[in-house]
Order: C-alpha cells, then sequence, then structure tokens
C-alpha cells in the first residue's frame, strides 16, 4: 500500500534532520520498538511488538538509511519478520525549512505479508496509517524533550 | 505454561470430569476428550457455524469457547437430540425434506433451529432464513434446509 | 489453528478481575463473550499470556432503568440486549443495531462490554453507543470513572481504557416519546462488519420540529464517527428532503475512509452519504412508541 | 442398453439411507477416525509468494517437548519425486517448497507432535532464511517474456499451449455481416468445502507399505500420482476412505500432494500421522478453479445466425501446474460451441503460472469460464444487432431432431430439447411481461435487467481430453489415454439380501440411496433389503483411475455399471431358478421375491430360496456354475475414446442442458443487486430422485451465485492472499440466496441405461454468465458493461461511475 504525509515541526532543519537520524530516538517514537541497536552508520537492527489491543506480534527486523542527503532527503528501507508474518517498507523521507518549522514529507510503499494479510485484510490499511501516524507524533514528543 | 485444570462438565444430560489444558478449545474438549464427535470443526473462527452447540441451553460456538469455561456448565450436542431410539421432529424433517446432502454442517443446522424453535413455535420462512444464515453449508443451497425447519415447526407446534 | 497457551483466571468479583489486570498489564486480556478475541488467538494474530475471564462476574450481567436511563452491566450479552422489553420500550434503536451483530449463536455469548473494549470501528455497538453518548464507567486500581464515547474510542481497536482498567457499565439514556430513530447498514452479507452502518436519533418538538439530530457512522474512520456539521444541517428545522441531501452530503465530507477488499474508500464515503440520507428518511416514518 | 423405463422405485421421492448416521451424530468422517499411538502434525507455510529458502533452522522447534520430528523440503527432496504432469516441461512440483516458495501458503515444513496445539507452538519455533523474488501476479503479465520466471527449467510462466482450428473459419468470417468482439475475465474461486482436507498416514519400513486414510474424492489417478511421487509401486500404498466426506466439489482432487507430504512425515518420523487442514490453510494453499482471461469474437449474419467463433482463453493454474491440469484448457473441448450450431472455430489455449495458490476442478471444472464468455458474447451480439437476446437462442439451438448431435470439436451430444427447456424457462419468469416491467422501470428510473444462459451440460470426463496438451504428432509416439470406468459389485447373502460394493466415493450425493432404488427395480426387492458400502479401499475395491465422484459422473456411468451388475446377479438367479424348477430361464419372471413360471404362476421358488441354495447348497447348481451370488462391472462408455488427428474429442460422455433466466434489479446508488426471479430449468435425462436432484440444482446454483457475486481468492499486487479467512472469502448464506423455481425436461440419454446424466455440477456453469447478462442488461441504459466477476456492489457502483464518467 502506499503511504504519504507531511508533519511540521517547530525546529530547525538540521535540528529536524539530526532527530530523525538518532537511533535514540527512533527507539523512543517506533510504535512497540523494545530495542533498537546502530550496526553500522545509518543501519539499525530492531524488534519491535507491533500490533493494536489483543492483535499483536513481536517482529525482528533490519533497517537502512540510504542515499542520505543532510539534511534534506533520505532513503529508508526497511524489514522485519516474525510470527504474524512480515513488513516490508520502502520510502523517502524530506525536510524542508519553512519559517521557523521544517515539514518532513514522507512517500512510501509499504508492504504486510503472512498470517495478518490473509486474515486482517479488512483494517490494514488504517492501521497502517495510523501507526505512521504514531510515530510522527512521538517524533515530536522526542523534539520537545530536547528543548 | 501448561497449566491443567479440573473441570465436570455435564453433557447432554450426562455428568464428565476431566483434566484440561486451559487453551484447550470446548470443540476440541468434546470431539477428542469426550469423543462426541458428531460436532464438527469447520472454520475455527465463529463463521461457518458447524461447531454449534447448546451451551446452558443457548446455541454457541464451541470453536469460540475454551473447555475451561464450560466447568459447571450444561452442554447439549447434536447426539443429546434423539431420546429413546426416537429421532427429534427436527432430525426427522431433515430426513423427509432432504435438508442434509454431506451431513457436515448438519450438527450446526440442527442445534441452530433446535433453540430457534424452542423460542419461536409459528416462525416465518424469512425468520428461519435469517437464523440459519449462521451456518454456511455449501452442498444444498439452503432451500431444503428452510422446508425442514419450516416442517420441523409444523410438526412441533402439532404436537 | 489452535491458540498458543496462556495462563487462565476466572475471578467472580471485579475487585478480584482489576488486582489481575495490575499484576499483569499488558500481557493480559480480558475474556467476556470471546467472539472476537478467541479467533484472534485461534489465528495466532494475538498471544496473551493471560487470560481473565470475566464470565463469573455475575453482578456484571444486568439491564435495569433508572431515572432517565438504562444501566446495562458490561457483561450483558447482546442477545439479551436484543430480547429485552425494557431495552425495546425505553431504546428501541440499541435492540435494531445489535440485532445486525454476526449471528444469534455469536449475540448468545458475545457482551456489550466486550464489543464496545473490542473497539472495532466498522461494529454496529460502538457505533449506536456513539450517537445515544451513552457513558463507559470504568473501575481501576484507584477508583472509577466515566468516559464519554469521544473520550472513549481512541484508534482501530483501541480505547482509552488504562491496561488495569476493567469497563464495568453502560450508561444510556431512555429516548423521549416520538423520537425519531434508524439503524440502517450496507455489509457484503447478512452478519457480516458493516462497509457503512448509521445510526440516527432525531428528537422532535411540537410541529414536527427537529430540535436536535444526531448521527453517528461506523466503517468509515478509525473509530465510529459523529457526523456534526449534518446533524447541524437538522437542528432546528423542519426536516425536508432537500435537507435530507445535505445532511447526506455533510457527513460524508466527515468521513476518512480507508480501502479494503471489499469497498474502495470512494465507495464507502458515497455510501456514508447514501445510508445517512437512507437512514434520515427511515427515522423520519418511526417513532419511538408508535410503529 | 435401452431400457428406459421408470421403475417402482427408480424416479421416486425416496428418503435417504445416509441420513440416519448423519443426523444422530454417527457419521464418519477423516477427523472421527483415532488409530492407536497417533500423532499430529502441523504444516509451516510460506508468507512470501516468491522467494529463496536461504536456510530453515528447525532446532529450537525439535527441542520443543512434545516435537516427535520435523520434515523439510530437504527431505521431501531426498525421499520423493516431482508429481508427474501432462505438459511437454514439467515444473518440479515438490509436496513442500524445496529451494524456493512460489505462492503464500506454500508447505515449507510439517511439525508431528503429540497434539495439533503443541505441533502449532513449534511452527512458531521454526526460523526460515527468505530472499523475497519479484512476483507475477497478473495472467497476462505472465505470459510477457520479460516477467519474473517461476520455474527455470520452463524458462517462461508459459506451462501449456495450443492452437486449434475446426472446421474454416476463414471461409465463415468472409460470409460474416459483422464481428462481435470481447473480452472476459473470471475469478479464481472455488468450493471451499465445509470439511476440509484430511489425511492420516503410517509407514511400515519392514514392509515398506504404506497405510493411509484420506478424504480425497477420486479420481483414483491421485492414487498412481502419489505413488509415483513416492517412487513405490502402487500396491505397497493402501488408501482407506471413511463412510462420510464432508463435500468435494472437486476441491478434493486437489488433495493429494498432501497425502505425499504426510506420508513422508510418517515415514521420516516412524509415527501414525494424523493431519487436518485449518480454514486458514485450506483458503490459502488447497486447490481453487482456475481464474481465466478470455478473448472471445462471434463472426454472425445480420439475421443472428453465429457462422463462427474465435477466441484466445488463458488459464492460471498458479505457482506450479499439477494434474488433472492442464486439464482446465481441455475439459471443454467438446462442448466449446455449448448449445448452438457452430461449426468453424479457431482457438487459441494457454495455461500460465503466477503466484498464487494452486488449482484443480472446481465443481463446473472451467464450463463457467467458458460460458461466462460465450453467453455473454452471444447477448453482446443480440445487442448490436438490436435482437432479443432471447430470440438470438433460438435461433442458433440444436435443434431436437439433430440428436445425438457431433459437435465441430468432436463432442458428441446424446439427447436434448433446447428450444423446450428454454421456453419452459421463459414461461416460468413471465418474460413478456417482464420485459414491459422493465421497461416501466426504466421511466421510473430503475434498473431492472434480464439474463439468460443456455447451456451445455456435460458430465462423465472422458480422460483423454488432457491429452490435449499434445499435438496430434506428439500424441503419437505416446500411448493413448482414454475411458471413464466406474466399478460395482453386486452380492446377495445367503438370507437372500442384498449387499452393493460401490466405488463412486460419494461426498454428500446420495449414492447409497439411488443405488438401493435401481437394485430394489431391478431385482423386485424393497430398497430396505439393499445395502451399500461406498468406503473405499484401495486394496479390496475394484476400480480404474477413472473411478471416483466427479465430472458428475454417477448418474450416467455409475448408474450403468449398477443396472450391469444387478442384472448379471439376476441372470445368474434365473438360471438357478430355472434349474431348480426345471424349466427354461426365458420362461421365468420375478414379481415379489418370487420367481414364477410365466402362465404358471403356482410354480414359484422365493427369491431367498435362490440365493440360499448358491451359498448352502452349492452342487445343486447347474453344472460348471461357480457357487455364491456376485457379479461386478467395470464399465466405460463406449464413446470415451481419444481425440482423433484433428484434435477432436468427445471430452466428456452425456450432456444435459440447463436454461437459466435471472431477473434483477440494481439499485445504482449503492451497486447492490436484488433478485426478481430465478428459474433454473434442467434436462438431466430420466430423473433418478427428484428430491436429489432438488438439491444438486440448489446447491449448483448457489456455488455459481457465490462466484457471480461474493467468491474470490483475491491476492494484492504484491502476491499476498487477502481472502484467508472466512469473514472475507464470503461464503453465501441463506441470507444471500433467493427464491429459485426449479423446472425439468426429461429427454433420456441413449447412452445410459436408465435414461439419466449428471447434473451435479449444471447451473454452475450457467448462473455466472445469466448474472452478468442481468445485470449488464440492468445497467444498458447507463452504458455500462459486465465482463468480470464477481461483483460486489462496490466494484458495480465503480462500473457505473466509469461509465457516466465516460458519457
Amino acid at each position: 500500500m502506499k503511504l504519504e504525509g507531511k508533519y511540521t515541526y517547530k525546529a530547525s532543519q538540521q535540528v529536524v534532520w539530526d532527530l530523525f537520524n538518532n537511533p535514540r530516538h527512533l527507539e523512543k517514537a517506533i510504535p512497540g520498538c523494545k530495542k533498537l541497536e546502530e550496526r553500522a552508520p545509518g543501519k539499525y537492527d530492531a524488534t519491535s511488538k507491533i500490533g493494536i489491543a489483543a492483535v499483536k506480534g513481536t517482529y525482528s527486523g533490519k533497517f537502512e538509511v540510504l542515499d542520505p542527503e543532510p539534511p534534506n532527503r533520505y532513503r529508508l528501507i526497511g524489514e522485519g519478520s516474525g510470527t504474524p508474518g512480515f513488513v516490508k517498507g520502502d520510502g523517502i523521507m524530506e525536510f524542508s525549512q519553512e519559517d521557523e518549522s521544517t515539514v518532513v514529507s514522507y512517500t512510501g510503499e509499504v508492504q504486510v505479508g503472512g498470517l495478518i494479510a490473509g486474515v486482517g485484510q479488512r483494517l490494514i490499511s488504517g492501521i497502517a496509517k495510523m501507526m505512521i501516524k504514531e510515530f510522527f507524533r512521538k517524533m515530536k514528543k522526542e523534539l520537545n524533550s530536547l528543548k | 505454561m501448561t497449566e491443567r485444570r479440573r473441570i465436570v462438565v455435564k453433557v447432554n444430560g450426562m455428568p464428565y470430569e476431566r483434566e484440561v489444558e486451559a487453551r484447550r478449545l470446548l470443540v476440541d474438549f468434546l470431539r477428542d476428550d469426550l469423543e462426541l464427535i458428531g460436532t464438527h470443526v469447520g472454520c475455527e473462527h465463529g463463521i461457518c457455524g458447524a461447531c454449534t452447540i447448546l451451551f446452558n441451553g443457548r446455541a454457541a460456538r464451541s470453536c469460540l469457547m475454551f473447555a475451561v469455561q464450560a466447568d459447571g456448565a450444561e452442554v447439549m450436542t447434536i447426539e443429546g437430540l434423539a431420546e429413546d431410539g426416537k429421532l427429534h421432529p427436527i432430525q426427522e424433517a431433515f430426513q423427509e425434506h432432504h435438508g442434509l446432502q454431506c451431513g457436515f454442517c448438519t450438527p450446526g443446522m440442527l442445534m441452530t433451529s433446535y433453540e430457534f424453535l424452542n423460542e419461536n413455535s409459528d416462525p416465518s420462512e424469512e425468520e428461519v432464513r435469517k437464523t440459519i444464515s449462521g451456518v454456511l453449508c455449501r452442498c444444498t443451497g439452503y432451500k431444503q434446509v428452510i422446508d425442514s425447519v419450516m416442517a420441523a415447526a409444523a410438526e412441533m407446534k402439532g404436537k | 489453528m489452535k491458540p498458543s497457551a496462556f495462563e487462565y483466571f476466572a475471578p467472580h468479583t471485579v475487585k478480584e478481575a482489576v488486582e489481575l489486570l495490575e499484576k499483569y498489564e499488558d500481557e493480559a486480556k480480558i475474556l467476556a463473550g470471546g467472539q472476537s478475541l478467541v479467533p484472534i488467538m485461534n489465528f495466532r494474530l494475538g498471544r496473551p499470556e493471560v487470560l481473565i475471564d470475566i464470565n463469573n462476574i455475575k453482578d456484571l450481567d444486568y439491564i435495569k432503568e433508572e431515572e432517565d436511563h438504562l444501566l446495562i452491566g458490561a457483561l450483558t450479552r447482546e442477545r439479551d440486549l436484543e430480547l429485552s422489553p425494557l431495552v425495546k420500550e425505553k431504546c428501541p434503536i440499541l435492540v435494531e443495531a445489535v440485532s445486525f451483530v454476526g449471528h444469534v449463536a455469536i449475540r448468545n455469548r458475545g457482551t456489550i462490554g466486550g464489543s464496545l473494549v473490542h473497539a472495532d470501528p466498522s461494529s454496529e455497538l460502538p457505533t449506536v453507543i456513539c450517537c445515544l453518548e451513552g457513558e463507559m464507567r470504568v473501575v481501576g486500581p484507584s477508583g472509577e470513572r466515566t468516559l464519554e464515547p469521544e473520550e472513549f474510542f481512541l484508534t482501530y481497536l483501541t480505547t482509552s481504557l488504562e491496561p488495569s482498567e476493567i469497563l464495568v457499565e453502560i450508561k444510556i439514556p431512555t429516548l423521549p416519546q416520538n423520537t425519531r430513530w434508524s439503524f440502517v447498514e450496507l455489509s457484503r452479507r447478512v452478519g457480516d462488519f458493516a462497509v457503512v452502518g448509521v445510526a440516527t436519533l432525531l428528537f422532535m418538538e411540537e410541529g414536527g420540529v427537529c430540535k436536535e439530530a444526531r448521527i453517528a457512522l461506523g466503517g468509515v474512520a478509525s473509530t465510529p464517527i459523529r457526523a456534526e456539521e449534518a446533524e447541524e444541517v437538522l437542528a432546528g428545522q423542519k426536516i425536508t428532503d432537500a435537507l435530507i441531501e445535505k445532511a447526506g452530503e455533510e457527513a460524508a465530507e466527515a468521513t476518512e475512509t480507508e480501502p479494503d477488499y471489499h469497498a474502495s474508500a470512494e465507495y464507502r464515503k458515497e455510501m456514508a452519504r447514501v445510508f445517512v440520507q437512507k437512514g434520515l428518511h427511515e427515522a423520519l416514518s418511526r417513532v419511538k412508541g408508535g410503529k | 442398453m435401452s431400457e428406459q423405463v421408470k421403475g417402482k422405485w427408480v424416479g421416486k421421492r425416496m428418503k435417504r439411507k445416509e441420513d440416519l448416521r448423519l443426523l444422530i451424530g454417527r457419521g464418519n468422517f477423516m477427523d472421527d477416525i483415532r488409530l492407536p499411538n497417533m500423532k499430529h502434525a502441523a504444516v509451516l507455510r510460506s508468507p512470501y509468494p516468491h522467494a529463496w529458502i536461504r536456510g530453515i533452522d528447525v532446532t529450537e522447534a525439535e527441542r520443543l517437548p512434545g516435537v516427535h520430528g520435523i520434515l523439510t523440503g530437504e527431505d521431501v527432496e531426498k525421499m520423493s519425486n516431482p508429481f508427474p504432469v501432462g505438459v511437454p516441461v514439467p515444473p518440479k512440483y515438490y509436496s513442500c517448497a524445496v529451494d524456493k516458495v512460489r505462492f503464500v501458503g506454500e508447505p515449507v515444513a510439517v511439525v508431528v507432535a503429540e497434539d495439533r496445539y503443541i505441533a502449532e507452538d513449534a511452527l512458531d519455533l521454526i526460523k526460515v532464511d527468505y530472499e523475497p523474488l519479484p512476483v507475477v501476479m497478473d495472467i497476462e503479465e505472465a505470459t510477457q517474456p520479460d516477467s519474473p520466471v517461476l520455474h527455470d527449467n520452463i524458462g517462461s510462466n508459459i506451462y501449456s499451449q495450443r492452437f486449434f482450428k475446426y472446421g474454416d473459419p476463414e471461409k465463415a468470417y468472409e460470409a460474416a455481416d459483422l464481428v462481435v468482439k470481447g473480452k472476459f475475465l473470471f475469478p479464481k474461486y472455488g468450493s471451499t468445502p465445509i470439511e476440509t482436507y484430511a489425511v492420516i498416514a503410517s509407514y511400515n519400513p519392514y514392509n515398506e507399505e504404506f497405510l493411509i486414510y484420506n478424504n480425497y474424492q477420486g479420481p483414483f489417478v491421485n492414487h498412481s500420482l502419489v505413488a509415483l511421487a513416492l517412487g513405490i509401486p502402487e500396491n505397497k500404498m493402501r488408501w482407506i476412505v471413511p463412510t462420510d466426506i464432508g463435500g468435494g466439489f472437486g476441491t478434493k482432487t486437489g488433495m493429494y500432494p498432501y497425502i505425499a507430504l504426510i506420508a513422508l512425515a510418517a515415514k521420516k518420523t516412524g509415527m501414525t500421522v494424523k493431519w487436518i487442514e485449518d480454514r486458514r490453510e485450506h483458503l490459502l494453499a488447497s486447490s481453487t478453479g482456475t481464474d481465466r482471461v478470455t478473448y472471445m469474437e462471434a463472426a454472425v449474419k445480420k439475421d443472428g445466425t453465429i457462422l463462427a467463433l474465435k477466441d484466445k482463453a488463458i488459464d492460471n493454474t498458479g505457482g506450479y501446474i499439477r494434474a488433472p491440469e492442464p486439464g482446465c484448457a481441455y475439459r471443454s473441448t467438446g462442448n466449446h460451441t455449448g448449445a448452438y450450431q457452430i461449426r468453424d472455430l479457431d482457438r487459441e489455449v494457454l495455461v500460465v503460472g503466477t503466484n498464487k495458490c494452486l488449482t484443480a476442478p472446481n465443481r463446473g471444472y472451467t464450463c463457467q469460464e467458458l460460458y461466462f464468455s460465450l453467453e455473454r458474447l452471444v447477448d453482446m451480439v443480440a445487442a448490436e444487432l438490436g435482437m432479443d437476446p432471447a430470440e438470438i437462442r433460438f435461433k442458433n439451438f440444436i435443434q431436437p431432431d439433430q440428436f445425438p448431435y457431433s459437435t465441430a470439436t468432436g463432442g458428441f451430444y446424446d439427447a436434448g430439447n433446447y428450444p423446450k427447456a428454454f421456453q419452459m424457462a421463459l414461461d416460468m419468469i413471465d418474460y413478456k411481461k417482464m420485459r414491459k416491467e422493465q421497461q416501466k422501470a426504466r421511466k421510473e428510473g430503475r434498473y431492472m435487467g434480464i439474463g439468460f444462459a443456455t447451456v451445455v451440460d456435460p458430465s462423465v470426463t472422458n480422460i483423454a481430453y488432457v491429452t490435449l496438451a499434445l499435438t496430434p504428432e506428439q500424441r503419437a509416439k505416446g500411448h493413448p489415454k482414454s475411458g471413464s470406468g466406474e466399478s460395482v459389485i453386486v452380492k446377495m447373502d445367503p438370507l437372500g439380501k442384498v449387499h452393493v460394493i460401490a466405488c463412486t466415493n460419494p461426498q454428500g450425493q446420495g449414492h447409497d440411496t439411488v443405488i438401493s432404488q435401481i437394485v430394489a427395480d431391478e431385482l423386485g426387492i424393497h430398497p430396505d433389503d439393499v445395502t451399500v458400502s461406498n468406503v473405499v479401499d484401495t486394496h479390496d475395491r475394484i476400480y480404474t483411475i477413472t473411478t471416483g465422484s466427479y465430472s458428475s459422473r454417477f448418474a450416467s456411468v455409475g448408474t450403468n455399471a449398477v443396472v450391469s451388475a444387478t442384472r448379471k446377479v439376476k441372470e445368474k438367479m434365473t438360471k438357478i431358478a430355472a434349474h431348480l424348477l426345471e424349466c427354461n430361464a426365458n420362461d421365468l419372471e420375478v414379481k415379489e421375491e418370487k420367481f414364477y413360471v410365466k402362465g404358471s404362476p403356482e410354480r414359484s421358488i422365493a427369491v431367498k430360496h435362490v440365493a440360499g441354495t448358491a451359498h448352502w447348497n452349492q452342487t445343486a447348481l447347474p453344472e460348471g456354475m461357480d457357487a455364491g451370488l456376485y457379479a461386478s462391472s467395470l464399465l466405460s462408455m463406449p464413446t470415451s475414446k481419444p481425440p482423433d488427428d484433428l484434435d477432436r474429442v468427445d471430452s466428456s460422455n452425456t450432456y444435459g442442458f440447463v436454461a437459466e433466466a435471472i431477473v434483477v434489479e440494481v439499485d445504482i446508488e449503492t451497486g447492490e443487486v436484488k433478485f426478481l426471479k430465478w428459474a433454473s430449468v434442467h434436462d438431466s435425462g430420466t430423473v433418478l430422485n427428484p428430491m436429489l436432484l432438488e438439491g444438486q440444482v440448489m446447491g449448483s446454483c448457489t456455488h455459481g451465485l457465490g462466484g457471480s457475486l461474493y467468491e474470490e481468492f483475491a491476492y494484492d499486487e504484491n502476491g499476498q492472499c487477502l481472502t484467508a479467512s472466512f469473514q472475507d472469502y464470503l461464503v453465501p448464506t441463506a441470507a444471500e440466496v433467493p427464491k429459485i423455481d426449479i423446472g425439468h425436461v426429461e429427454t433420456p440419454s441413449p447412452l445410459t441405461a436408465l435414461g439419466s446424466k449428471g447434473a451435479g455440477e449444471s447451473s454452475c456453469m450457467s448462473v455466472p454468465a445469466a448474472i452478468g447478462n442481468a445485470i449488464a442488461d440492468a445497467l444498458s441504459p447507463l452504458g455500462a458493461t459486465i465482463d468480470e466477476l464477481p461483483l460486489s456492489p462496490s466494484k458495480i457502483w465503480h462500473l457505473i461511475q466509469e461509465a457516466r464518467g465516460k458519457k
């Protein structure tokens, strides 16, 4: 499924860029993230308990920041797998300063496979979008914690 | 974590005492532990209705309950319908009107109809249709099932 | 399709249940009717480590009238709501809505509390409770609190219940005489989740004027939603076809539909319009207390 | 065999014998079987539609208490061979993925454990390292050279391709006034029997024999295929099928790979292993019908005469191709022109692979695909010419005096009266009145539509058609295939009661009841005195590889075998009676359980006494006669011949007829379809038991309805199956099935003993076309047309929006 959106953060582009490249903050904002380790610059290993309410599964995976053009743009690819199946994503994050704020926009493609795709199709697209929203909302919280 | 519990369940009037794992589905308990194989498993997510039984007098999916929940309860299955060597009027009507083909959904159809006819002595065809829409059948196209339930209603009312 | 192992508790009181929740928090799930939870467990989409079966808390199973509202215990079976003469008389829209839930065998086990806490946005009970502005009374370790639908439903399958809280009661206003109401829905098959479900209440004044309108929609956002703009179109008006038309359009505007295999996002949005209009027409043809 | 009289019992609405065990909960289904020390299997399945398997780590799973062993693709490759399949370059298809997965749900490993709960716990602990690959999901894309290739040894995704020409289509095109073209998409749907696949297998390493219980529905060719895959002689593998099978519908012909898989798990672990497929497994990876893209065009005269057909049909058998595929492409060859006199054809057929689950016959076996195209096209021709869609059908029908009729493609239509049956359907819906009401409705802004499908309903597969996958030259080099044999043994016990041992392997059709009706008539006894045993056991039943219940065989070839074996018994009894009464056998008649000498009723001998003599006093039998009283018949239909050099084949053996007439109203605001009238008229020859026939017709109509509006194995563009539960794979419930009026025309078949022919698939073939035509007719004022199924309200609504956008 295709996902896209835009979020505004009240900080300079460099600050926001740093925020979105800092595993400590990412760890806190990724929904259900239990552990995030930077294996090499821009390469992360993660364990997440993803899901909502009773529908939850533990995924372990990795993601990677590709073609970084600081502080404007990077490509983020990732995949995780666990008992409920797998999640795969590939997207572009763009950062642009607008007055006092920075706009982070993303466009990407997410694939959900296995058990959850087969028996949960009715809610997948909505829930995926909700989780992305959750991520950007939490990043805002992380930003505020810097201040 | 295979915690086991002792339960006492009355099935078709007969009390059974068994030890079960908490996660054991009621339908597996009935079929495998008590060897009451008349109740069938068709989907294990509550849609097909083949596993429908009566739980304390009410139709319920036995694939959506745990055996531990039946401790102290009364369960009725397809095996409990006929009495003293005589078929229940619903069973008779299903044979008379060809309300079954392969027989796999039949326990669900019979138990669903049994509860329904106990509560509705003079149902309309539409009510019957809506009631048995909770049980999937791939053989009959449902017409003869509906005919059977209507005939059973008439027979039971006459008695 | 067999569930993974769990530790099982069957408390007899709310207090015991809350204590267990406090102890196990996120690892525990409450088992009420089980009609949504057990399929999830059978598919192993969910693997709660602890199950707290509240079916033995008989105190949570009641329907009673108190002043101008009904109090419904969270463990009340959907089928009991459907068959209750009291609910039929005082709040017929609830009976109508619940009759769309699954099939009889599902409603025999499914509970009002379970359905609300499961918070499926396409489900009928959350939608109708939104419309009725029912109140959810929840109990936790530090006492109890009451939540309105807007506070209660957060997003898909998520409520504002804390991990150690339990829903115990739903308070629903009884409807004044002459309230016009309807519950309509579009689903692929009888008993399926709604593609769109609409609950409508019109509180009428003398002279056929609609004093207040309430329209709630299910299946068109991450929670059931109220179509406030549509309600405003109708409030204080004598309802005409033109107003119904307008209300439908406003309601569709309020949706945030997602596509699934059964219905595209555009289609859902359009059906929100169509079913709000259908619901209004049906409500106008029906009066509480009348036929 | 031409005696076509209904007897005392045949043709009666007789209650079923089968019911008295099923109604009290004492059926005997697969899951009801418990063997000593039986263990339970669960299958790990791929979440990826296309991926290399880089490694499987089972160590943690093996350590789980209660686990007895794990079978992986590596074992399967060592222990078995790929399944044989009749295409020029077969893919390597094993019962489990070996190095690569090619659809979501493909088996990757099998765990054997103390119970199913533990087996599923162990699945969670197996780690598989997948390397995902690009997928191909679209049928037409699969034919392109640049699409991702599933099987390197084939080099493309085309499993089978043939070109056919019958008559002189070029000449017909020259003579035509116009050509009408269409493109049609038929969905991937199935029959999802309420009882899923089930296998119990054990292996004795000392005598190297497998004992396997399962609920397959035949054909018995599956037994040969599994023996070949396991690399063992067939007589070292005994299959037993219990009394009751919870529905088959063709779906269960696709289960043999699992029989091999569980057999291997039993062999590896040394355990008796039971596997019950769960519903999710069934919806992901059992078997479905093929989805098909068809380009079809008709060359027609202005008066509506259809002169020629040209078509290209592309079937999709998913990640692999397995027998009886590529039968999908060839099964309907003999009846390709349906009910019409069309002599000139040009055909291309392709069978391709995509990353979807595998296929096998599905009730109607690709005739629904064929007729959805053909019958939609007939309506499109009518619309083009401004003709009534009923009129164009009457114009092109094969006429009653033309039977038996040989079709251009080799079909030999045994009997029929198509105009009569179609007229009955028109009368049942009050066609003229409906057209008037439609006019009125349109003025009121309501969208009513009337749709027909008039189709030939083939029954009894002649396995010869499968060889059409090869060219005549290729066929000439190999061994021909043909036949449709069915077996029955009839025996009379010492006290004069009858036991029939059949091998039809029924799944709810009521064969035991009908067999007892037939035998009772033949022997002049009561059906209650006939016991039928239809429990299949490959070690002690007689059969051919075509035996079993599929392609509606019972009413045609099955009854032939019953009648033949019974008559042999009767002949022997008559000889014994004549010997005992000292008269000529020709002078005897049987009535009320006695043999009488015609004209001297005082000279008689009880049937019971004749039977007793054969058992209790064997020396009293005529000289040279064998003791006991039994006979067997294993009959093939005489019309089951191999294809000729022009690729003509009588792909089935008897041909019934169905006329479907459906009136709908479409709510154009919501896209919902309401049925106003539905008439379904059938000619399946002599009716054997009207109550059972009604059940078959209603069931087939409901399957057709499912495929038209509800059922589909849907995938997203990345290859994920979206319909792996019954919440999304929509089986019609009682509330979705409208009132259907059924009518019958009885034109007895000259090819069967009782004049009867198959009827079990019938409306599956016609309903999708008729509903498609009805909805197209309803929407015609909007300019919307119907060329694909299933038609969800959302889809119909979008079709309407698109049409409005174009206007």
